[in-house]
């Protein structure tokens, strides 16, 4: 496995992987107005960048990027939880998932 | 005794008076807080006369010190010489006769133990002044004396109907006082920076040791404590709260607003002879104001129609007289007339009270008239008190006034013309007052009238006391040509330990001239007395009523409108900048400024705020944007760095 | 140590007691910080130099004679304001005494702090009660009027702040005597900016001319209890700072620059202030003027840094605690019985109180300052100060004599004298009576005997500093 | 070679299932297909040699969160009706935006001297669980002991959150 890994593969291809998840996550943002579908692009985009990491960590041969990918990993399960949790009591109150519905904290 | 120790003993009599009354007054009887407040003021009297027998040369009690800087060291320390001794002896006699007199006044006053209370603190501040060493003790008296002036004019305060005008009086009299005061305060200063010490004696041989410093600073420092003893002595420009100043009881305007307080003015500059000596141009300044102060008040004493106020103009009058002789620097004479014009004028006031006393309140001269035979006693020495301060021959007035005369003649031709005017118009009020007053029929309506009656026996006795001294007075300084060995009694008293008086000489004027002078002004006293006499008494002429005034006495009567043009020009614009200030600076510029800035600010934080629409799609696209400016950013500098 | 702690203490316990007998708690708790102090007080040499060193780098104390006077002054006004408020109804008493004892707290570590930095903390330590005692106490019919005052004291603070980072920054030290040894001349220009961050945050606190806007309203709308705190003691501090920090650790050219600025402020102020006294009809309004004028003063002659007037703004300092007590006392006891302050409303009670009628008398005279009184020793020596600095601003600051009678006079007389306009009105309570009394003596005597504070301080204010 | 064209084939589906994600209309299949996505970049990091990471993302995303969304979804009982869209125009600025934000970034890495770079020839074992699991428990064992309550705190708030009230914000 080890002399296997990843030999000839260009540094740059999974850099550029990454750059198109992450804008295609944002795209997805700003385009969809569906709470849940919002959410789901952030984690693209929140695995773009872990892939761009663990790109680096690999590249460099270090270790630390990747436990650093493991606590966003940590992270982004807690704000799935806790999002998805809001997400399903702000649908109780307006019984809509519209995003824009929800500007009154504005005022 | 030891001399210090009397001293002390003198000061702490009436403090001791002060405090026992103001603690205990109310639960004590009328009769004790009287006698006690009138007891140790005669006390004091006493051990001043014991100062003034064993008086030799100049002393100084040293008290402790106020102030201890490396620089400076201020103390409370009192000196005794033939000046303050003197002073206390006016202080604590008149005062203690007219303490007398207040104990049958005010003895149905509901204030009785406050006023004996402000009494003797004043008694004390006033001694205070007289007797310090230094000009910060005399400072202390100084506004000390202000502030039972203060009190006791604004006494009844809660009167129904005089009341407020009571306390607008006291009010007027303190701010006018304290304009003198600032007069005070910066001579003190100037001093301060001159000398850097403000004892007497230690200034004295300075300026002593150092003529050179004559000029400017001297003139300054001398000005100053003018200002200061126009504030206090009400000369123009500052006069107009004494006459206001009547608003208090009748004895206070006797003993502070006739015969110590408003002569503390001519202590000052006696005491600081020897610098206005450095500066001619002050004196000259003194000597107009003083003319014309004498010759305003006169005239506007001509056709005042409240026995009271007469006096008090007449009081302005004397005490410009005072000062015309202080512009000539003859000290003494000044002194002089202090000393007899506290006499007559005590005794005046004190017979303006028993009558005020016996009409029950009634102040007014329209209002009077015959009361010779209801008050006998003080008919007799009101009369005396009149004729004294009119100048009739060998009363003590006619020396005093004529030694001011002689001066004047010999010095400054013009300064005699305006004085004999002066007293020519004194005589005339003055007369005017007695005829209206104690001649002719009553006019006070027949249920007043069967009221009238005599004052008490604590009442006349004062008043008699007071006349034999207005009587005497006079023998304290005998000119020249009649007794040759008692003659100048006085002067010689007061120039043998006061410092700076022993160089000071007064003019004495040859045999003829002096005869002449004499005789001057006793045919024009005597003529005006027998011309008020068939006027007003023989021919029943009567106080005008204010409509049917000629110009000249509207003008006499209205004051010549001063205090019309002091509200206009300084307290209307006074009240209007701080209206200016208060409503328009202080609310509309700076404060609603503060707001107007707080209001930009929320303005601004309202305008940002429609950024945030609450629609996460356009905060993203903003994040979105911001990103890309940012990286763009580091591309195009690192392109341009390469 | 446990001087300043005190304090600290008791406001904790205060909260914890019921608050019905919080009232007579607050008026022990200051009672034995004031007993304490004095004895402290008595056992400490003049010349020495208590220093309270834990090892730590921010908390340092120390004591020396000017601090143990701001001391004695912070605990008398203490114990005076419980005192003052024994007879008035607080609705959260509890709340009252536990704010106030943190206040005393603040005010006593500000004045024995050693490092630059804690008197920063301190200072803002002391804010927050004071805000809070405005904010549930006071009646501010807007917020507006408080939040000028918290915001204004904030950016004062502020700029404070900055300074005393760039002084730290900059001299890499920060204890007192560190920094009165630090050479700041060097620094030229900065140090006169550094020193104008301190003096924006003293001058809206003490307050100077521009700065006082939140004064007048603050002070009437303020309960009267927390505006004899605000003008009692805590404008001291800015005083205090301006005294024993500033001015010292910025000599030479940075004080030589603000000189003349601060004491034109100051005489404007005390002109304008007078001037302004003279036509409010709010009691407290016209006394918040009145403050604005006589601090002017002090700040005035502080600048001057001459070591005679010092030592006399010092007994000023007293002097005006004194002073501010008392007449907003009488204010706060006509407001309490008549529920008004307006003047024209008011008239003649002096003869149906005649205690209260004689004693504010006698604290309207020492606000005067005619002789027998401290404040006549402060106005005449500051006055004089200034005068030799310049003969035509001595002539500027003598006007208040005058002025100050006009509005005195006029606060004093028109509800007092004239005509009764009120029925009833309850004469003085004893422990009114007693705070009074103790006021008119400490002005008498130190009006007959100034030199009892000058020499003590004296002993901190002449050594040698550079 | 091969594995060049592996991880190009790899690459070009992570992307297309990804924009599949942002395209289909029906929330459902967006999960769907980011379930997908998470696969092929589990591939990537097994291709990369990072072992751990690759089963932990397959267990925490592929399985446990998108199962969580799926959830949620299904509990919201959402029709195709009322699936919300934006705009033409919003869309449009969203995919400019989108674009040249996706232009900087790439023009940022042609800038960058790592261009062309291949993988180094080295011990590539960091990426296994032994190495990990030392970095994690010794480095980092506090912050992981951390995310613990992390985990806590987001429990008790999604039960708190979603729990039925029956007093809600008006």
């Amino acid at each position: 496995m080890q002399a296997a890994s990843s030999i000839g593969t260009s540094l740059d291809f999974f850099l550029f992987v990454s750059f198109a998840l992450f804008t295609i996550g944002a795209i997805g943002a700003m385009t969809r107005k569906n709470m849940i579908v919002l959410l789901m692009c952030i984690e693209l985009m929140l695995n773009a960048v872990n892939l761009m990491l663990v790109t680096f960590s690999t590249y460099y041969g270090n270790g630390d990027a990747q436990i650093f990918v493991f606590f966003t990993m940590v992270v982004a399960a807690a704000e799935a939880t806790v999002g998805l949790s809001i997400i399903i009591m702000a649908y109780r109150n307006l019984k809509s998932i519209d995003i824009d519905m929800y500007n009154q904290l504005k005022n | 005794m030891a001399k210090d120790l009397t001293l002390l003993l003198l000061l702490a009599l009436p403090l001791l008076g002060f405090a026992v009354n103001g603690l205990f007054g109310k639960n004590l009887p009328k009769i004790m807080v009287g006698s006690l407040a009138t007891g140790v003021v005669f006390a004091a009297f006493l051990l001043a006369t014991t100062l003034f027998s064993g008086l030799h040369g100049t002393q100084i009690v040293h008290l402790f010190n106020i102030i201890d800087f490396d620089q400076l060291q201020i103390n409370a320390s009192f000196q005794i010489d033939a000046l303050s001794v003197w002073m206390t002896l006016i202080i604590t006699g008149i005062g203690s006769l007219i303490h007398l007199f207040s104990m049958g006044y005010m003895s149905h006053d509901e204030g009785y133990h406050k006023f004996f209370t402000y009494l003797n603190l004043f008694i004390f501040s006033m001694l205070l002044l007289v007797l310090g060493s230094n000009y910060f003790v005399l400072f202390f008296g100084w506004e000390g004396v202000g502030m039972c002036s203060y009190l006791l004019i604004s006494f009844h305060y809660n009167d129904a109907q005089k009341g407020l005008a009571n306390s607008l009086a006291g009010r007027k009299a303190f701010i006018m006082n304290r304009i003198g005061d600032v007069g005070l305060l910066l001579a003190l200063f100037m001093l301060l920076g001159q000398f850097n010490t403000l004892e007497f004696l230690q200034i004295g041989a300075a300026v002593q040791q150092n003529t050179a410093l004559q000029g400017g600073a001297m003139f300054f420092i001398t000005l100053s404590l003018f200002i200061a003893a126009t504030g206090k002595s009400a000369q123009i420009p500052l006069f107009t709260w004494l006459p206001d100043a009547m608003a208090g009881p009748t004895p206070v305007s006797a003993l502070i607003h006739a015969a110590t307080m408003v002569t503390a003015g001519i202590y000052l500059t006696v005491r600081s002879n020897f610098l206005f000596e450095l500066a001619p141009f002050t004196k000259d300044i003194m000597l107009y104001v003083g003319l014309a102060t004498t010759l305003f008040a006169a005239f506007m004493a001509l056709r005042q129609n409240d026995i009271k106020k007469v006096l008090a103009y007449s009081t302005v009058s004397q005490l410009g007289l005072m000062f015309v002789a202080l512009g000539f620097g003859a000290y003494t004479v000044a002194l002089f007339h202090v000393t007899t014009h506290a006499f007559f004028k005590a005794l005046l006031f004190l017979g303006s009270g028993s009558v005020i006393h016996g009409m029950h309140e009634e102040q007014d001269i329209r209002k009077m008239g015959g009361l010779a035979k209801l008050m006998p006693v003080t008919h007799f020495t009101f009369l005396i008190g009149t004729m004294a301060i009119s100048g009739i021959p060998f009363l003590s007035g006619f020396f005093s006034k004529d030694e001011i005369m002689a001066q004047a003649l010999h010095h400054n031709s013009f300064a005699y013309v305006v004085l004999v005017i002066a007293v020519t118009m004194t005589a005339i009020y003055m007369f005017r007052l007695y005829f209206l007053t104690f001649h002719g029929a009553f006019r006070g309506g027949e249920a007043l009238k069967s009221k009238v009656h005599e004052s008490g026996l604590s009442m006349t006795l004062p008043l008699v006391l007071l006349a034999v001294l207005s009587i005497f007075g006079g023998l304290l300084n005998l000119p020249g040509l009649f007794f040759k060995g008692a003659a100048h009694w006085f002067d010689h008293y007061l120039s043998h330990s006061t410092f700076g008086l022993s160089e000071v000489h007064n003019v004495h004027l040859d045999f003829n001239t002096s005869i002449g002078l004499m005789l001057f002004a006793s045919a024009v006293a005597i003529g005006v007395m027998i011309w008020a006499y068939l006027n007003y008494a023989k021919r029943g002429a009567l106080a005008k009523e204010d409509t049917a005034l000629s110009g000249w006495e509207r003008l006499s009567a209205q004051k010549l409108y001063v205090d019309e043009i002091y509200h206009a020009a300084f307290v209307k614009p006074l009240l209007a900048l701080s209206h200016f200030i208060g409503k328009v600076v202080d609310i509309q510029i700076l404060r609603n400024g503060i707001y107007a800035l707080a209001d930009g600010i929320l303005h601004s934080a309202n305008l940002t705020r429609k950024w945030q629409t609450g629609f996460l799609s356009s905060y993203l696209f903003w994040m979105i944007f911001g990103l890309i400016t940012f990286i763009a950013y580091y591309i195009l500098k690192l392109s341009v760095w390469h | 140590m446990a001087l300043i702690l005190l304090p600290l203490v008791f406001g904790m316990i205060a909260w914890f007691i019921p608050g019905n007998i919080s009232r007579i708690f607050g008026l022990i708790a200051s009672t034995v910080a004031l007993a304490w102090s004095i004895i402290a007080v008595s056992y400490f040499e003049p010349n020495e130099h208590l220093l309270v060193d834990f090892g730590l780098r921010f908390v340092r104390f120390s004591v020396d004679s000017l601090g143990f006077t701001m001391i004695l002054l912070t605990n008398a006004v203490f114990f005076l304001v419980f005192l003052s408020n024994f007879n008035t109804s607080i609705v959260h008493e509890k709340r009252f005494t536990a704010l106030a004892l943190l206040m005393q707290f603040g005010l006593l570590g500000l004045f024995t702090t050693n490092t630059i930095l804690g008197f920063y903390i301190f200072w803002e330590l002391t804010l927050l009660p004071i805000f809070l005692i405005l904010y549930w106490f006071g009646a501010f019919d807007k917020p507006r009027a408080l939040l000028q005052f918290f915001l204004y004291t904030l950016v004062g603070s502020l700029a404070m702040l900055l300074s005393v980072i760039g002084l730290m920054h900059l001299t890499n030290q920060q204890t007192y005597d560190a920094l009165l040894a630090a050479d700041l001349q060097s620094l030229g220009n900065t140090s006169i900016l550094l020193m104008g961050g301190f003096l924006l945050a003293f001058a809206v606190k003490i307050p100077l001319f521009p700065f006082h806007t939140w004064q007048a309203e603050t002070y009437t709308k303020a309960p009267t209890a927390g505006t004899m705190l605000l003008s009692a003691i805590m404008l001291k501090m800015a005083l205090f700072g301006l005294l024993k920090w500033v001015l010292p650790i910025f000599d030479g050219n940075a004080t030589d620059f603000w000189r003349w600025p601060v004491i034109t402020l100051g005489l404007v102020g005390i002109i304008y202030g007078a001037v302004i006294a003279i036509r409010q009809q709010n009691l407290k309004t016209l006394f918040a003027y009145a403050s604005l004028s006589h601090l002017g003063l002090i700040a005035a002659a502080l600048m001057l840094q001459n070591g005679d007037t010092n030592l006399i703004s010092v007994v000023q300092i007293v002097n005006h605690s004194i002073v501010s007590i008392g007449l907003f006392l009488a204010a706060g006891i006509i407001e309490n019985r008549l529920g008004t302050q307006q003047l024209d409303q008011l008239g003649g009670i002096a003869k149906v109180a005649p205690h209260f009628g004689f004693w504010f008398a006698v604290l309207t005279f020492v606000s005067l300052s005619v002789p027998f009184t401290a404040g006549f020793i402060g106005e005449f020596f500051l006055i004089k100060a200034l005068f030799n600095a310049h003969t035509f601003t001595g002539i500027l600051a003598s006007t208040t004599l005058v002025l100050g009678a006009v509005y005195m006079l006029k606060a004093y007389q028109v509800p007092m004298f004239g005509p009764t306009k009120v029925n009833s009105f309850q004469d003085l309570h004893w422990s009114e009576l007693t705070v009074f009394a103790i006021l008119s003596i400490a002005a008498i005597y130190l009006g007959l005997a100034p030199h009892c504070i000058t020499d003590f301080v004296a002993h901190s204010l002449t050594q040698p500093t550079h | 070679m091969s594995l060049q064209i592996i991880s190009i084939i790899l690459g070009s589906l992570t992307l297309a299932s990804a924009l599949m994600v942002v395209l289909s209309k029906h929330p459902i299949r967006s999960v769907i297909y980011l379930v997908v996505t998470f696969f092929f970049i589990t591939s990537m990091y097994i291709m990369m040699n990072a072992q751990f990471l690759a089963i932990v993302n397959m267990i925490v995303y592929a399985g446990a969160i998108m199962v969580l969304f799926l959830f949620v979804l299904m509990l919201l009982n959402l029709n195709k009706e009322m699936e919300p869209m934006n705009t033409k125009g919003a869309q449009l600025a969203a995919f400019i935006a989108g674009g040249s934000l996706f232009l900087v970034l790439i023009t940022a890495l042609k800038d960058t001297l790592i261009l062309g770079q291949t993988y180094r020839q080295q011990d590539n074992s960091i990426g296994l669980v032994k190495e990990l699991g030392n970095l994690l428990f010794t480095k980092y064992v506090v912050a992981f002991e951390l995310t613990s309550i992390l985990f806590i705190a987001a429990m008790v708030g999604a039960i708190l959150l979603a729990k039925r009230e029956k007093q809600i914000i008006e």
